[in-house]
């Protein structure tokens, strides 16, 4: 089997360059690539369109790229809990395109998937539909949304192995699968990393084909927004 | 006397029926998950990828990979299922979801709702709402009736940005149950302890039938 | 949780009515619902049209249904290995409609995803593009084509609970996953069942919400077509 | 003397580079993986569902859950992994297979391909291959160069139904390996050993470019 081991994140995002398209798994703080984020932080790179269901929060995640001025667009579907964010957004400084959860999660599997468009009903009628084609089935009006894909998708799984096979924990799954296939390189970061053969082929969530490179990352704060107990 | 938002959530919860899959929205909607009555078997989908979400953790049962829709901390329970976003709105968009309680700003006559963004003020995105509205039959509408500043959030038309046209079914608020036919408009089923139909019409903007006695609330 | 335990596949399968349009989950036959096929044989019932991959082979799968003219239509991509149906087809006994593989698959996804209509470029040029929408996108020609849903979705399982997930094996997962979320009853038979709780929420192939019935199948022949060993 | 079906195998093998997927279709294609050079690392994807075909099963080990594209019983490899129709046919559409090599009735000039139907005598279906050539980048036929009954498989233009449109980009035939550019048709790359240059001239149909000495295949 092919190998695709990398010693950390900052080779592994080490061919990243100014002005690209950036997908990052993750839904609040939970299933973040941590590791390629604090790599992205020290490399300095600018001009990033991200490409991430959320934006982190002030001082975590994506939030920090946005502190330093590194990204200039955000593909996002909820952008609150982030009070740099909302005032960057609001002051033009930075883009934003904002869709709704089940399109952006779509759009990214169409990109993955080789489906240049498809319709949903997601949208219709509002400021998301402006501009986009609305089309009558059987009654219903839909709009064309077209694929996403992206020059790196950075991905944060639980366990993987060196020919890239991944499997996810609990909710930190969520949009991670579909980025993985959407990027034209792939790097998957993992808690836990083995050897090929050592995961069940039927509990792999993400084939390995999709992933260029993955490493062992370390040091996980996932940090938790809304700490909520019975206690 | 109006409802506070556990009423409103002890009122919705009644709506539901056993064997339904629902989606909660933040605010009172996840209330509801609380006063579910007693026998009512239910599965509450929480669109990160959680099918069966459970009660709260306990301090040392926190985990950080296990949050439902508002970032919170939950647990499983038995018959619980995880999967990635896109196949948890394909669930939603497909209308395997029986149940959508969510929040909103607006709703007007014909069941427009408008909930996620106030030009130049807050924009924090709409999340899975515009999924959600567009796709689900069955969708219910926790709210107050009036604003803070005493104007009505039930009318004739929005005013702020749509998030669906035509999608809202019944509306469960402060001082109501109302439901929503895109052609008639609103319809007061209920009134809250102690509200007259009266004060139901002075704080609705919007077309409101009002037919025979209206009764009051049972919980 | 919710209980969909049905005793058997009789009971299952007692409503299915003449000309219903039913989904078989299965590849060639790894994977399919043995046990709703002998059900619908003893039922009778006819008039249908059946979606799936292949159509068995003559004495096995759904070649049995068409031993008996239960099957009006079949939507399939591939029909080698059974003669009775290659003669039905040239007859014009049987209305078959033939898709690329990829295209079936997706039809179906997208039937029980909501989405009813989407871009693929399989088939542009060829017979399975007559009267369909093509349309270009970045310099390369797609065709539209539209969700398929079912009535039933008839699909096998190697694992299941009693709220209806279920957990599927090897090869034979195949279309069945697609299938189970595209049916407005959904039919699963399993090899075995176990009690809600007993599986692994982070190993669930389909989950229960597509699921609206669920019973523990015996007498699995699993018959195989190609039987190649290194001996 | 013209390749068995052995030799285009063993002359497709050689095409295949290191860190390659690659998806193999019925007859000849199959036969590739058993001729890939030592030190050569691909994985075999098969598209019921399985990435990283090992073997064939010894007799114990056969499992009728575990079969490739052709209903063969097949083995998994260490890093093999499993997935469904759906996601199989999005890996292919998505380019992420690096290869494919197919047999064919028929090729043209242009880069068409029919290989899925005869009218009225054989209706087996397209399978998998209309979405295979209309999705890779890089296509290898595996064919015979001409018919049994003596008529040429590289033609101007395809006479049976196609199943995709100027895709093929390499062709190795029992006589011969040729590129195929949809602008200038053929070109002759190699002979095989013994086998003229005008012997497969007067076998080829379609517009044949031949420069220079054309050498003998090696394997």
């Amino acid at each position: 089997m092919i190998n695709k081991l990398v010693a950390n994140a900052d080779i592994a995002i080490n061919d990243i360059r100014d002005r690209s398209t950036l997908m990052l798994g993750g839904f609040g703080l939970c299933g973040i690539p941590e590791n390629c984020i604090t790599a992205l932080l020290k490399s300095g790179v600018k001009g990033l369109t991200c490409i991430s269901n959320n934006a982190g929060v002030d001082d975590f995640g994506i939030g920090l790229l946005l502190q330093t001025r590194q990204v200039v667009k955000m593909i996002s579907s909820y952008v609150g809990e982030n009070a740099e964010f909302e005032r960057q957004l609001l002051s033009g400084e930075l883009e934003v395109e904002l869709l709704p959860q089940g399109t952006l999660a779509e759009r990214i599997r169409a990109g993955g998937a080789g489906i240049p468009g498809f319709y949903t009903p997601a949208g219709v009628g509002t400021e998301v539909g402006a501009g986009k084609e609305v089309r009558n089935f059987n009654g219903k009006d839909y709009l064309l949304e077209s694929w996403l894909r992206a020059d790196f998708s950075l991905v944060k799984a639980w366990k993987g192995d060196t020919t890239g096979n991944l499997i996810y924990k609990g909710t930190a799954r969520n949009f991670n699968p579909m980025m993985a296939a959407a990027g034209k390189i792939t790097i998957a970061e993992v808690e836990e990393l083995v050897p090929a053969g050592s995961l069940d082929p039927n509990q792999v969530h993400t084939p390995g084909i999709y992933v260029q490179r993955i490493f062992q990352g370390s040091n996980y704060e996932k940090r938790i927004e809304q700490y909520t107990t019975l206690d | 006397m109006a409802l506070d938002k556990i009423g409103i959530a002890k009122r919705i919860a009644r709506e539901i029926q056993t064997g339904w899959y629902i989606n909660l929205g933040i605010g009172i909607p996840t209330l509801v998950a609380n006063y579910i009555p007693e026998g009512i078997e239910v599965v509450l989908q929480s669109e990160n990828g959680l099918l069966g979400i459970g009660p709260f953790p306990s301090k040392n049962q926190v985990d950080p990979d296990l949050i439902n829709a508002g970032k919170q901390t939950v647990t499983m329970l038995n018959g619980s299922s995880l999967f990635n976003s896109a196949e948890s709105f394909g669930m939603i968009r497909g209308g395997h979801v029986d149940l959508t309680i969510l929040g909103a700003m607006e709703v007007s006559e014909h069941g427009d709702i408008a909930n996620w963004k106030i030009p130049g003020k807050m924009v924090k995105g709409m999340g899975g709402a515009m999924d959600l509205v567009a796709s689900a039959d069955n969708i219910i509408v926790a709210m107050q009736h009036v604003s803070r500043s005493g104007v009505s959030k039930l009318l004739k038309k929005c005013t702020l940005p749509i998030t669906g046209l035509r999608c809202v079914k019944k509306v469960v608020t402060d001082l109501a149950v109302l439901e929503v036919d895109p052609e008639i408009g609103f319809r007061l089923l209920e009134r809250a302890p102690g509200v007259t139909v009266d004060e139901i019409v002075q704080a609705t903007e919007g077309r409101l039938t009002v037919e025979g006695e209206v009764p009051e609330m049972t919980f």
